[in-house]
């Protein structure tokens, strides 16, 4: 298959403060990213909060500007591309975003939501629009009877469908799921995963999924990029891959089974990220890592590959 | 950590003061006519004119006059007043003690008083007193001062004749303004008050402060009051400005001295030195207060504290 | 697409359906319907009025509140009632006005603010955070003493005393807006920035800027009263409730009537827009959205 | 230790909670699992005597605690439980503290009002207890402000509060959903040696069936506003007799290592306002048939647990 993406040496570097009274902080929330996403593929990234998954889901899209790196859409240099030309591409790379509640103007009907990308975008649909909305909300598993519905009117998994219904209208290509489940009830969670299991089958749907959950990555992704303080840190070429990064793996043994008969005893990993702010030299882990040496302290471990299986490690398992 | 605070927060002062005195210098260039004559009296001669146009350099280019002014205003010199004929700084001298008398008390009355009722009625939570409330608050937000003032004349000087219908002379000439600035006061640090002990109340901390078994009266005092403190406290601060500057109407209608009542003369004898003379230090009340509120904030709160230095 | 058309399209489904609600309480009913009364007189008046407001009777000067002068005389012996119900056209119409004009003005240079953000933004909110500071009255005030006494420049002083309010509402509604999920959606639907800003966020927004907009509608009333009183609003022979007042107080002590019933109008169509207001604030439930703008 | 029989709570007209039993020892961990409005955050409330500050009342039931019956108790008495014999860790470690006081004095006024300490005795006490919950440097922590702390830093403080005045049952209302997985993973491992080297009956509120299995020996599966099932975590988590917990359990994605594909529970959560009658889960349940919707069903015992479903006995014969 061909590459629908490929990203390469993505970074982008926020700068606060810096007033008259204060010292300018930098952080480098997505530092030097590069993957390949072929069509048809699921690519999972996961990662706690401030690793910069989320930013990374924008910078891709361009809805942030990257500071450097490339991102290739279909083959096409996307920062390349003026403002016009980003507008019209967007239909064929879509998102679907964490927070349902307010993922929907609460001044709209699910019709003019779900009619909003046509307009945007000028399309006119093969159909009459009441018919295409009825079919786009029928798609997501949504009542169209429901159309006339404002977003109060609904519950957050019904929100979500539609906010899927949004992004598919236009037919896109590419789909980047933000923590698409991240603030909904478990039992809904699924019916979400689901849903997005059957329409990449049903649409041939090439998807780029960031959560903070492993085992729901694990289900429901082909490949898995894990993110420490902006890096990739390890990229497993399948869900079966056994851990190669400490990071990786104490990620994977905080994340338990439910199954009282595989309790493990936890030997926590001590301490928390670290402000991504000014971060020091080496490898953002060495703080926390049970294996750090010297070396790491100093040098930043490349994410380097063998077999495949990308590791940026000075010590790996 | 508060000094390098209050020192940081001083630094903040100076442009907006510099912009603001500009505001004011520029006063007299934005009226219709010539600036020259808007400070002159009417009538004066030639030389008289001269000597003006020497004294503030008016014959030069304008940055160079608002130098002359501001630097004059620093040294207290305020020129003369036009329609008064006497140096504008005696007149704001001998206003100012007025101004400060009816507004501090005035302010005082309305932050204790209006903060107890606002403590009452979010602690109490009684339907009859809370309809009451929210009339009183109603009133006192919407009645306006100079009636209020008229109103109060009418009852208690000509009906009842317990205080003076006007004039500056001993405390009871005091007791009628201070309770019509006080209404609208009370009113509106009540409403705050009220709120903010409400909002406080909602917090996630509050129930795990009932969890380790402190008592409501304790919790109310010790933690929920700070809280609530931090938005009063910035009301309080703009009502400095508020009092001293919206005082006008009342001094106005009690035939009080104070700066209000001489704005409001100049304004109506176009006397701009004495004009710009009230502005200013209005002003200069104004900023006081917001810094006061602001250093007091911060002095309570260590999350502001951090955030601006 | 102006303001006045989109707060009208503003009144989608969603906002009449709020509006009927703000009706719905006992005390929206009452404060509503009287305010729509008001209205009524104001523009009925000349029909309405028992008297021509100005026609002066200096034999029947001071005449206590009876038969034929419900609401007695004034000095010049003109009808009180009378004058208070032109007055109603005065003062509504210079508030109104004033108040209309503040909201185009603070919406535009608030949602501007908001929407493109750096050092415009700055240079906007550093000004509007200071005249915010300063009484309305004393604003007011410079304004009228430079340009002159008279409506016209009433009503310009009503405007500026409130711009730095509708500015900072605006521009909180839009700061808060621009974070929402819906807005980055459409955005990566491939939206203009014109989209985004005339059909999510300014109908958004503007909810909350008609609702403080109508109840400082009641604050303009009261700020058109003051100046009034001061003798620098309405010029003579025009009845405005404040210049009413002014009038009136040399008479405090003989004739009462004369200061107390235009401040009884005043006060009493103000109380009414606040209730009312609230009604509406309760109804639209942006009470949150109000906070700290 | 701590016993909760048949519990009610209404809010004005609403009842958001009926029903609800169940017991805990020394040295164990019930969880009470439930998804969003399912009851479980208001049981916690319940047991603290706090409904009355959310302006809730208990209806009906028993909270039996050391004896007494905690319904009863009058909110004097109730103080000197709170925080002294029945610890609380809340959810959210972001906002559960004062922001504008320090750490010490925060933790310190658990041991000057249970243990009658002065202030040095307290700071004392707060240190060792900020010691053993293997937070570095104590005395420096005691000096911070919370905002200068971060997010499982600042769950230990909470944690420490519960624990100051050694309390006998320790309820734990989602301990960890705020938290990173990492993070989550450390605070789990510290209330498990809690509960083993003080000997604590630990309450879990969580809505993480894998929490529960990791940590508890009981579990009450809420739905609704009702118990739906309780027992001990093997048996529900090997044969679940009520089709909510069954589904639940299908909601969890466990990788590759099994092939069921997720998908989830037909419907959406019900809240107060719309509890259905009858079984509350009878509009999303699959086996649901006419008696569901109209009788609520009671507890079919089997061993140590029970399910409250029509169909209880013949359920657990096609396990999810």
């Amino acid at each position: 298959m061909p590459n629908l993406l490929e990203v390469r040496d993505l970074s982008k570097r926020f700068s606060s403060g810096g007033g008259p009274f204060r010292k300018a902080r930098s952080m480098h929330a997505v530092n030097g990213v590069s993957f390949d996403l072929p069509e048809g593929r699921v690519i999972g990234v996961v990662g706690e909060s401030g690793c910069g998954k989320s930013t990374l889901a924008r910078l891709i899209l361009r809805l942030i500007e990257p500071s450097s790196g490339a991102v290739a859409f279909d083959g096409d240099d996307l920062l390349a591309k003026t403002p016009a030309q980003m507008r019209k591409l967007r239909a064929r790379m879509q998102m679907v975003f964490q927070d349902p509640y307010s993922a929907i103007d609460p001044r709209y009907t699910l019709t003019r939501a779900v009619a909003e990308p046509f307009e945007v975008q000028g399309v006119k649909p093969a159909r009459p629009m009441a018919e295409e909305v009825a079919e786009l909300l029928e798609m997501v598993g949504l009542n169209p009877g429901l159309a006339s519905s404002y977003p109060h009117q609904i519950s957050g998994g019904q929100k979500q469908r539609v906010g899927i219904a949004r992004a598919l209208a236009l037919r896109p290509s590419l789909l980047v799921l933000d923590e698409p489940t991240a603030s909904l009830d478990v039992s809904v969670q699924a019916q979400i995963i689901g849903l997005l299991e059957d329409l990449r089958t049903e649409l041939g749907l090439t998807y780029l999924f960031i959560s903070h959950d492993l085992s729901l990555v694990k289900y429901f992704c082909d490949e898995i990029l894990v993110m420490y303080l902006g890096r990739v840190v390890e990229a497993l070429p399948d869900t079966a891959a056994p851990a190669r990064h400490p990071y990786t793996r104490t990620l994977m043994e905080s994340t338990f089974e439910p199954d009282p008969k595989k309790r493990r005893l936890i030997a926590p990993l001590e301490g928390e990220v670290p402000s991504p702010f000014d971060l020091p030299p080496g490898c953002a882990f060495a703080d926390r890592c049970p294996q750090a040496s010297a070396l790491c302290r100093t040098e930043t471990p490349a994410l380097s590959s063998e077999t495949g299986h990308a590791v940026a490690c000075h010590h790996p398992l | 950590m508060i000094l390098r605070y209050t020192f940081m927060r001083l630094l903040m002062l100076i442009p907006v003061s510099f912009s603001i005195s500009v505001v004011i210098f520029m006063i007299v260039y934005l009226l219709p006519g010539d600036p020259i004559d808007n400070l002159l009296r009417v009538g004066s001669s030639a030389e008289d004119r001269a000597e003006l146009v020497a004294r503030y350099g008016l014959d030069r280019n304008l940055i160079v006059q608002y130098f002359v002014w501001i630097g004059n205003m620093f040294r207290g010199e305020f020129g003369e007043a036009i329609v008064l004929r006497r140096p504008v700084a005696d007149l704001v001298a001998q206003n100012l003690p007025y101004s400060l008398t009816l507004g501090g008390l005035a302010f005082l009355f309305s932050s204790t008083v209006g903060m107890a009722l606002g403590t009452i009625s979010a602690v109490v939570r009684h339907p009859v007193l809370d309809r009451f409330m929210r009339g009183f608050i109603l009133l006192g937000s919407t009645v306006p001062g100079f009636w209020l003032a008229l109103l109060l004349i009418l009852f208690f000087s000509v009906n009842l004749g317990w205080f003076p219908v006007s004039g500056a002379g001993g405390w009871t000439s005091l007791v009628l303004p201070v309770l019509t600035i006080g209404f609208g006061g009370v009113a509106l640090v009540a409403r705050v008050t009220r709120v903010a002990l409400l909002d406080a109340q909602r917090e996630d901390f509050v129930t795990l402060l009932h969890a380790k078994g402190l008592s409501s009266g304790t919790i109310l005092l010790r933690h929920l009051m700070p809280h609530a403190l931090l938005p009063v406290v910035t009301i309080l601060a703009l009502r400095i400005g508020w009092i001293l500057g919206g005082a006008v109407t009342v001094e106005f209608v009690f035939g009080r001295p104070g700066l209000g009542s001489l704005l409001i003369r100049a304004l109506g004898q176009r006397d701009y030195p004495v004009v710009q003379a009230c502005l200013l230090m209005l002003a200069l009340a104004v900023m006081l207060g917001t810094l006061i509120g602001d250093v007091a904030q911060a002095s309570m709160d260590p999350r502001i504290r951090e955030k601006k230095t | 697409m102006n303001v006045s058309q989109m707060a009208i399209r503003s009144l989608d489904a969603f906002a009449r359906m709020s509006i009927g609600r703000a009706f719905a309480s006992g005390i929206g009913i009452v404060a509503g319907g009287f305010l729509i009364l008001l209205v009524l007189v104001a523009i009925f008046a000349p029909w309405i009025a028992p008297f021509d407001y100005a026609a002066q009777n200096l034999l029947n000067a001071n005449a206590s509140p009876g038969w034929p002068h419900l609401l007695g005389t004034d000095e010049f012996g003109r009808d009180v009632l009378s004058r208070v119900i032109f007055g109603a056209r005065t003062s509504l119409s210079v508030s109104a006005t004033a108040i209309a004009i503040s909201m185009a003005a603070g919406m535009t240079l608030g949602a501007a603010a908001g929407y493109f953000g750096g050092v415009f933004e700055r240079a906007v909110m550093t000004v509007v955070d200071l005249t915010w500071s300063f009484p309305d009255i004393l604003i007011a005030l410079i304004f009228v003493a430079i340009i002159g006494p008279g409506l016209t420049s009433t009503t310009f002083a009503i405007a500026i005393a409130y711009l730095a309010q509708f500015t900072r509402l605006t521009r909180a509604q839009i700061v808060r807006l621009k974070r929402e999920t819906f807005i980055e959606a459409t955005i990566n639907l491939g939206a203009k920035p014109s989209h985004i800003l005339l059909r999510h966020l300014m109908p958004n927004a503007i909810a909350p800027v008609i609702v403080v907009g109508m109840l400082a509608i009641g604050d303009g009333i009261v700020l058109e009263a003051t100046l009034g009183f001061f003798g620098l609003g309405a010029q003579p022979p025009t009845p405005s409730w404040g210049a009413m007042m002014s009038s009136g107080t040399a008479q405090l002590f003989l004739s009462p009537w004369v200061i107390i019933f235009p401040g009884v109008a005043v006060a009493v169509t103000v109380i009414a827009v606040n209730l009312f207001g609230d009604e509406l604030i309760r109804a639209l439930d942006i009470r949150d959205r109000l906070r700290g703008a | 230790m701590l016993s909760v029989r048949d519990l009610g709570v209404a809010f004005g007209a609403v009842e958001p909670l009926s029903g609800v039993s169940f017991s805990v020892d020394k040295g164990e961990t019930i969880g009470i699992v439930g998804e969003s409005g399912s009851g479980k955050s208001l049981t916690a409330m319940s047991v603290m005597g706090l409904l009355p500050l959310i302006g809730g009342r208990i209806t009906g039931g028993t909270i039996v605690f050391d004896g007494q019956d905690l319904t009863k108790l009058p909110e004097r008495a109730y103080r000197k439980l709170r925080g002294g014999k029945i610890g609380l860790i809340t959810q959210n470690p972001m906002t559960s503290l004062d922001p504008l006081k320090k750490i010490g004095p925060q933790v310190d006024d658990v041991a000057r009002l249970h243990l009658g300490m002065n202030a040095n005795e307290a700071r004392a006490r707060t240190e060792e207890i900020l010691g053993t919950l293997r937070i570095p440097e104590p005395a420096l922590i005691c000096d911070r402000y919370p905002h200068q702390m971060s997010g499982g830093m600042k769950q230990r403080i909470v944690i420490a509060m519960a624990l100051a005045a050694d309390p006998d049952v320790l309820i734990a209302d989602e301990p960890t959903t705020a938290l990173d997985v990492t993070v989550q993973a450390q605070i789990i491992r510290l209330l498990d040696d809690l509960v083993k080297q003080r000997d604590l009956a630990l309450v879990l509120i969580t809505h993480d069936m894998s929490v529960v299995a990791q940590t508890c020996d009981k579990v009450v599966v809420m739905y609704a506003g009702r118990a739906v099932e309780y027992g001990p975590v093997e048996a529900i988590f090997d044969r679940p007799r009520h089709p909510y917990t069954q589904a639940l359990i299908a909601c969890i994605p466990r990788g590759l290592d099994d092939t069921a594909r997720l998908t989830g529970i037909e419907g959406t959560v019900p809240t107060v306002i719309n509890y259905p009658k009858g079984c509350p889960f009878h509009p999303r349940c699959p086996r649901a048939e006419a008696i569901c919707a109209t009788d609520p069903p009671t507890f079919s015992v089997e061993g140590d647990s029970a399910a409250a479903c029509h169909f209880a006995e013949v359920a657990h014969a096609q396990p999810a």
